[in-house]
C-alpha cells in the first residue's frame, strides 16, 4: 500500500491541471460548477461547446482502451483526472451517458461495425445519448420490462413500442438505449433485447416529468412503433438482461471520484457558509459537519480500495457493492445538514416564483438518489444475497 | 386525571377534519400556495364567519369562543394533515397568543374584539437576519424619546408579515443584549415608516415576509406590558406558538404515514404488494411510532397550555412541554416524511404527487422557532443547570 | 383531557407517601431502589419480607377487582400508587410475576375453584411464580412449543415433559404456569394447553443460565413427566393460546408507570454523575441527556394516553402496541448513555472479579430488552400487520 | 497510489490470522481474561520468540524487523477478530511507538533494542481520572530540582499497567496548564515510589491499572525530547495508538458480522432461515458497510502513518487519519457488535457465546482516547476553526 503518486503521475496531473486553467475560463467561466446532479438543464448550450472543446483537447473518452480511441489511461490517471477536473470546477458533461455507459457497453458487448458506427460520435461531442431502462409500474423490479419490440421483415427494422420513465436528457439526446421484450411470451430478465434508438423520429415523444424541485431533469419518453435498424440491436435477442447488467457495473468505475470531488465542492460549500453565519459555532452542526467530512473521506479510500482491486477476502466485490448505498445516503445527508447549517435562510428561494438555491435543489434532489439506480432496499437485499450469501426471499406460495 | 379528548373535543376535531376536507384539498392548497397572499380569501372568510375558529381561545366577553388550547390543538392537527393554507396560524397562534400573554387589558380589549368580530389578521415579528432563535436574534431597536417610542431595523421570517393587518413587534432599546431591554409594540400594517416584502419559499404553503421599520412611531397604548423586560412574555408566547406548530407535525407526520401505509398495501412488485416486505413494514412500525408519540407530546402540551392560559401553571412547565412537543414533532415530522418519500419511490418525486409539500413543510417547520437540537440544548439547561 | 388529578387522589396519594415513608425504613432501608432488571437476584430475602410487609398494610393487588381479594383501585390512583412506590424506591417485587400476570390470567380465565386455591396466596406474598413460555430453539416463534403434556389417568395428573428457557426467578418460584402441547399431532398455536405447575417436585430441574453480566437471574427449566394435578390446567386442552397471548395483553396494563419510574430513578442517577464528572458541559451528551428526559416524558404520556382509554382512531390499538418497543430502544439507549457519561470510568467494575457496577449491569442488561417478550422485530411485524393492516409476509411455497 | 496489501503484507495477515486461530481461541482467550496478568506468559513467548511480532517496526538496526504501520495494522485487525488477549499493544503501540516518537537516539537504541531482543514489556501512562482524552486531562506532575525530576501523581486507565515492565509516563510541570508544560519520562516499573493497582473491567480482555507516583525520581537521561513542550509528541504517540486501536476494531466489526451471517443462515424460525427475512438481511448488508468503511478508514491512516514515521508526513495529516479512523471504526464496531446480539437473539446473551467479548471490546475501544463525538469535535476544529 502507498499513497503516493509517481512522478509521471504528478507531471499528468500538472499536464490536465494547466489545460483545464488554460481552457475552462472565457466564455466557459460561468458553467463552472454548474450542470451536475438536479443541475443538468442549466447552461445546456454552453456544456455542449465545452463538450466539444474537451474533445479537441483529446480529454473525452480518457478511460477507453487506446484502440477503440480513447486515451487509455492508468487507473491513477483516471483518478488524477477527474481529481482535476472536479477540482477546477468543470461542469457537469453533457455526453457522461455517452462515455460513461454507452462507450463502455458497447466496447464489451457491441459488434464492430457499432463500435466504428458509434464511438467516433461520442468521443467527439457529437451524439448525446440517454438511457430507457425503468418503466412505470415497474420500479425496482427493473427485469420487469414490459415495452416490446417486434421485428418488422418489410422495412428490415425493429418496432419499439412503450413507456419508459426518469430518462433523463432526453430532449437533448440523440440516441436512447432501451430494453425490450423481444419475446412477448417471456417474463422476467429472458426474451429482452437491448436496441441503440435514434430519438428524432416521429415515433418518439418525451414528455417532461415536474419533480419536487419545480424543475423538469427527468423525461416520460413513449415509444409508438419507433424504428430501431435491424443492426441497431446489442448482441442477440434474448441478450438483453447480461447487457443491461454488464452495464450497470460501469457506474461503479473511476467516475465514481469524480462524482466526489462535486460532493467535496458541495461540502465546502456548506463549510464557508458555516463559517460565515455562526453555524460553525453551534456544537451539533460542527459535529455534523465532521461526520460529512469523515463519511467523503472514508467514501474515496473505499473507492481507491476498489480501484486498486484490493481482492484479499473477496473485498473488490464488497468495497464496490456497497458503493451506491454508502454514497446515496451520505449525499442525502449532507442536503439535509445544508439546510440546517442555513438555518431559517433555508427556506429562501432565489427568485420568485420559484427557483430554487443551488443547496435547495441539492436537499431536495438528493432524496432521489435513495431510489434511482436501484433503491437503498434494493441496493441491502443484493449487498445481503451477493456478498454476505444470505438466503433470497422464498418465493410466495400464492401469488 | 384524564388523557383523552372530551365528547365536545372529539366533535370539534371531526367537524374540522370534514370541513378541511371539503376546503383545503389537495387543489385548493395549490391554488392558495400560488397565489401572492398565500390564502385563498373566501377561505379565510369561512373560517372566520362560518367556523368562527380564529376566535377559538379569544374570551367569551370579548366576542370569542372561549375554548382552551386542547381545542386548539385539534383544529392545527387537522389544518397540520390538510396542508391547510390560511393566516389562522399567524392571527390565533401568534397574535392572539401575544396579545392574551402581554397585552394590557385595554390592548387586549380593543384588538381581540377586532380579530374576534371583524376576522382581522395578525402575526408576530421578532427575528432578524441569521438562525438563532433566541433572544439574541432580536435586534430591531426601540428608541425613547420625548416625542414618543421610535421602530428602526428589518425582521425576517416573519410569518403572514406581507398579508397581516396587526403587526406585534419586539425590539430592543438601544444598546441593550441579550435577554435584557426587550419590549413588545403593537404596530399596525399601514403605519408610516413599515414596508414588507413577501419572500418566496422552499415551502410554499407557509408564506414569510421581511418587514421594514424605519422610525415608525408607536402610539404610547400600543406599548405591551412590561416593556423593556418583555423577554419572559416573548418567550412565553414563542412557546405557545411552538405547542402549535408541533399541532401541524402532529397532523402531517399522521398524514404522510396514512398515505404510505394506502400505496404500499396497493403498489405491487415482484410478484406482491411491497407493503409486505418486512423494510417496508418494519419503517412503516417506526413511523407509526413516531406518530402516536408526536400525538402523546403534544396533547400533553397542550394540557399544559392550557393550564398556563388558565393562571395555574408555571413558564417552566410551559417551556418543557413546548420544547419537548417541539423537538419530538420536528423530528418525527420529518422523519416520517422522509420515509414516504423513499418507500412511494419514483412517484413521490414529481410535482403532482402531494408528498413533496408535507416534505418541505416538515422541513419548514423543523427549523421555524428552533429545531430539536435547539430544543435539546434548552431542556439541558433545565434538566442540568438548573440552580438545586 | 385534564392533567390534574382529583382532591380524592390526592388524598390517596398521601396515604400511599406515607406508608412507604412508614414502613420502607428500618431494615428495608437497604433494599430501597434495589431488586429491578438486572439484579432481582440481590436481596432476595429481604424482599421477601417486605411482600409480607406490603401484604399485611394491603398494598398487594391493588388493581385487583375487590371479589377477588384485591383493593379495585382506579385507574388514577393504581398510576398514583406506582408512581409514589417507584418514587420512595421501592425494591423489585419478588411477587411481581404472580400479581401482574399469574392473578389477572387466573381471574380472567380460571376456574372458581383455582382462584380460590391461588388468589389469597399470591396477595398474601405467599406463593412466588414464574413463567414457562419460551422454548430453545423457538426463540420469536412462541408457537413452536414442544414441551409435551401427556394425561395420566392412573394417577389423574397431567405430566409435563420439555424444556423451557428464560426463566426467571424460577429457584425462587413456588408454581411456574407452563404453555405444553396437549395434541401430540397438532403444530403451532392449536392444541396446546396452560398448565400450573409445582416447581417442588423431581421431575422439575432448574439450571441457571450465566449470563454476559456474570450473573444468573434466568434460567433453563427442564421437565421431566412433572405432574401437574389434574385441576391444575388453566381452560381445556387447546385452550392454551388463548390463555397464553391474554395474558400477553396484561404486560401493559398500568404497572408500565412503575417501570417508568423506575427508569426515572435510573436517569436521575446519570444525571447526577454528569453533573459531578462534567459531562454536563459536554454538548453531545447534553443531547443526549435531554432526548433522555424527552423520551421518557413521552413514553408516559403514551402510557396515560393508554390508560385514559384514547379510543379515537383506534389510537388505544396504537399507543398500546408501540409500548415495547417504545420503552425497550429508550431503555437500550439510556445503558448506553450510562457509559458514555462515565467515559473511561465506565469500564472499572465494582470489585474483583466480576462484580459489575449498577449502571454496568444496566449497559449489558438492557440489551436483553429488546429481544424479550417479543423482539424489536416481532413488535414491528406486529405493529405493521395490526394496528397498520400491512399484508403478512406470504408463506414461502416451499419449506 | 495503491491501496492494497502487497503480497508480503498478504502473507503477513494470513500468517497472524493461522498463527492466532491457533493460540487465541476462544478458550484461550477466557482463560487470559480470567487471570491476574491477563495474558498468558506462554503465548507472549511465542509472539516474542517465534513470530517476533513485537519488533514490527522497530528499526533494524535496534533488532527489529523493521516493518511499516500497515503491518502492524494487519496483525492487529487480525487480534481484534480473536480478542487477543497480550501485551502486544502496550508495549509496540504505545511505548514502541511513544520511543520512536518521542525517545532521544540513545533512547531509542536502550530500549527498543531491549524490547526488541528481550520481549520487555512497556506502556503509557498519562490521563488522571476523568472523562477527557486531551491535554487537560494530565494531572501527574513533575518538579525539576537539583536532584534531578520528580514525578507526583496517579495515573489512571493504564492498559496493563500492573504488568509492563516499561512506564512512559506523561507529566506536566508544577503550574502549567493545558498543554503548555508536558514532559515524558521513561520510569521502569519497580522504582522506587511506583505502586499499581489492576482495576476489574467490564472489559476482560483488555486490562487496566492504576498507577501511582510518589516522588519518583527520573535519571536525566530517562527525559524524552521536548520536556516542558512535548504535547505535540505525546499528541503524535496517541494518534498511532488510536490508529492501532481501530484496527482492533475493524477485526472486531468484521467478525461479529461473520458470526452473525453464519448464524442467522442456520438459525430457522417461522419455517424458514431467519437470514432470509429481510429484517435480518438489511441489517446484515448496513453491517458489512460500515466494516468495509472501517477497513477503508483503516488502511489509510496506517499508509499515513507509514508516510509520518518515514518523516514524509505531517502531524496534522496524522491526526486527521486517525481522528477519522477512530471516530469511524468505535461506531462501526459498536454498531456491529449491538447488531450482532440483536440477531443472535437469547443465545448471544449467555456468558458461554463469545458474543459480549466482542460486545464488551467494542464498548471498551469506543471510549478508549476518545468517542466519535470527541474526534469529530476534533475534526471540526480543522475543518471549521483553522486559519486560512
Amino acid at each position: 500500500m502507498r499513497l503516493a503518486f509517481s512522478k509521471d503521475d504528478e507531471a499528468f496531473r500538472e499536464s490536465i491541471a494547466s489545460w483545464l486553467a488554460e481552457n475552462l475560463s472565457g466564455k466557459f467561466e460561468k458553467i463552472r460548477f454548474r450542470g451536475g446532479p438536479g443541475d443538468e438543464h442549466m447552461y445546456f448550450d454552453e456544456r455542449r461547446d465545452w463538450e466539444y472543446r474537451l474533445a479537441d483537447g483529446g480529454w473525452t473518452g480518457v478511460g477507453w482502451p487506446k484502440e477503440h480511441g480513447g486515451r487509455g489511461l492508468s487507473i491513477e490517471q483516471q483518478v488524477i483526472y477527474h481529481e482535476e477536473y472536479a477540482r477546477a470546477g468543470g461542469p457537469g458533461r453533457v455526453g457522461h451517458i455517452g462515455e460513461g455507459l454507452t462507450g463502455p457497453m458497447l466496447i464489451a458487448f457491441g459488434s464492430a461495425e457499432q463500435q466504428q458506427r458509434f464511438l467516433p460520435q461520442i468521443l467527439a461531442g457529437k451524439e448525446l445519448w440517454c438511457q430507457g431502462y425503468s418503466e412505470p409500474g415497474a420500479g425496482s423490479d427493473l427485469a420487469n420490462v414490459r415495452t416490446k419490440a417486434v421485428f418488422d421483415r418489410d422495412s428490415d427494422r425493429w418496432l419499439i413500442t412503450g413507456q419508459k420513465i426518469w430518462t433523463s436528457l432526453a430532449q437533448e439526446s440523440d440516441w436512447c438505449f432501451v430494453i425490450a421484450r423481444t419475446d412477448p411470451n417471456s417474463r422476467g430478465s429472458r426474451g429482452l433485447g437491448f436496441f441503440l434508438v435514434p430519438m428524432d423520429q416521429p415515433g418518439v415523444d418525451i414528455r417532461p416529468i415536474r419533480q419536487l424541485t419545480g424543475t423538469s431533469e427527468f423525461n416520460e419518453v413513449f415509444f409508438d412503433a419507433a424504428a430501431c435498424d435491424a443492426d441497431c440491436i446489442v448482441g442477440e435477442p434474448g441478450d438483453g438482461w447480461k447487457v443491461a447488467m454488464g452495464l450497470l457495473g460501469f457506474e461503479r468505475g473511476v467516475s465514481t471520484l469524480g462524482q466526489q470531488m462535486l460532493f467535496q465542492n458541495e461540502f465546502n460549500e456548506i463549510v464557508a457558509i458555516a463559517e460565515e453565519n455562526g453555524a460553525a459555532s453551534d456544537p451539533t452542526i460542527r459535529q455534523r459537519i465532521a461526520d460529512a467530512h469523515i463519511g467523503l473521506r472514508i467514501m474515496r479510500y473505499n473507492s481507491m480500495r476498489t480501484l486498486s482491486g484490493d481482492v484479499g477476502d473477496g473485498s473488490l466485490e464488497k468495497s464496490a457493492m456497497i458503493y451506491k448505498l454508502y454514497w446515496s445516503t451520505w449525499h442525502r445527508n449532507l442536503g439535509n445538514l445544508a439546510m440546517d447549517v442555513l438555518g431559517p435562510e433555508a427556506e429562501i428561494a432565489e427568485t420568485a416564483p420559484y427557483d430554487l438555491t443551488r443547496l435547495q435543489s441539492l436537499f431536495l434532489f438528493t432524496r432521489a438518489d435513495t431510489i434511482y439506480g436501484g433503491t437503498n432496499q434494493i441496493q441491502r437485499n443484493i449487498i445481503a444475497e451477493r456478498a454476505l450469501g444470505l438466503p433470497r426471499e422464498p418465493r410466495p406460495a400464492t401469488d | 386525571m384524564e388523557f383523552r379528548f372530551s365528547e365536545e373535543q372529539q366533535m370539534i376535531r371531526d367537524t374540522a377534519a370534514s370541513f378541511l376536507a371539503e376546503v383545503s384539498d389537495s387543489q385548493a392548497v395549490r391554488q392558495a400556495m400560488a397565489n401572492g397572499a398565500g390564502y385563498d380569501e373566501s377561505l379565510w372568510s369561512r373560517i372566520t364567519e362560518e367556523m368562527f375558529w380564529h376566535a377559538v381561545h379569544i374570551p367569551e366577553k370579548l366576542g370569542g369562543l372561549d375554548l382552551g388550547y386542547v381545542e386548539l390543538v385539534a383544529m392545527l392537527e387537522q389544518m397540520g394533515r390538510c396542508l391547510t393554507c390560511s393566516p389562522f396560524f399567524s392571527t390565533v397562534c401568534l397574535g392572539v397568543n401575544a396579545l392574551r400573554v402581554a397585552g394590557t387589558e385595554a390592548q387586549q380589549k380593543k384588538y381581540l374584539a377586532q380579530i374576534a368580530g371583524e376576522g382581522r389578521t395578525a402575526t408576530l415579528a421578532w427575528t432578524g437576519k441569521g438562525r438563532r432563535w433566541d433572544a439574541k436574534s432580536i435586534d430591531t431597536t426601540y428608541t425613547l424619546t420625548k416625542d414618543g417610542v421610535f421602530l428602526d431595523g428589518r425582521l425576517h421570517y416573519v410569518t403572514d408579515g406581507h398579508t397581516a393587518d396587526l403587526l406585534i413587534i419586539a425590539a430592543r432599546e438601544n444598546g441593550s443584549s441579550g435577554e435584557q431591554g426587550i419590549g413588545l409594540f403593537i404596530v399596525p400594517a399601514g403605519a408610516g415608516g413599515v414596508s414588507s416584502v413577501a419572500l418566496p419559499t422552499m415551502d410554499q404553503t407557509r408564506k414569510q415576509a421581511t418587514i421594514s421599520f424605519d422610525k415608525v412611531q408607536v402610539d404610547a397604548a400600543d406599548i405591551m406590558r412590561d416593556a423593556g423586560d418583555a423577554w419572559p412574555l416573548l418567550s412565553q408566547v414563542l412557546d405557545l406558538a411552538r405547542i402549535a406548530t408541533a399541532a401541524d407535525q402532529t397532523g402531517g407526520a399522521e398524514r404522510v404515514l396514512e398515505m404510505t401505509v394506502d400505496y404500499i398495501k396497493e403498489r405491487r412488485q415482484f410478484g406482491r404488494p411491497v407493503g409486505s416486505f418486512q423494510a417496508m413494514k418494519h419503517k412503516a412500525a417506526d413511523m407509526m411510532l413516531r406518530a402516536e408519540s408526536a400525538r402523546s407530546a403534544l396533547y400533553y402540551a397542550a394540557c399544559v397550555a392550557d393550564e398556563y392560559l388558565a393562571g395555574r401553571g408555571t413558564d417552566v412547565m410551559l417551556a418543557e412541554a413546548a420544547s419537548i412537543a417541539k423537538a419530538y414533532c420536528s423530528e418525527a415530522y420529518f422523519f416520517n416524511a422522509g420515509c414516504a418519500l423513499q418507500m412511494h419511490g419514483g412517484i413521490g418525486f414529481t410535482w403532482e404527487h402531494d408528498l413533496h409539500l408535507y416534505f418541505k413543510r416538515a422541513k419548514s417547520t423543523q427549523q421555524y422557532l428552533g429545531d430539536a437540537s435547539f430544543h435539546r440544548e434548552r431542556l439541558a439547561r433545565m434538566i442540568l443547570d438548573a440552580p438545586t
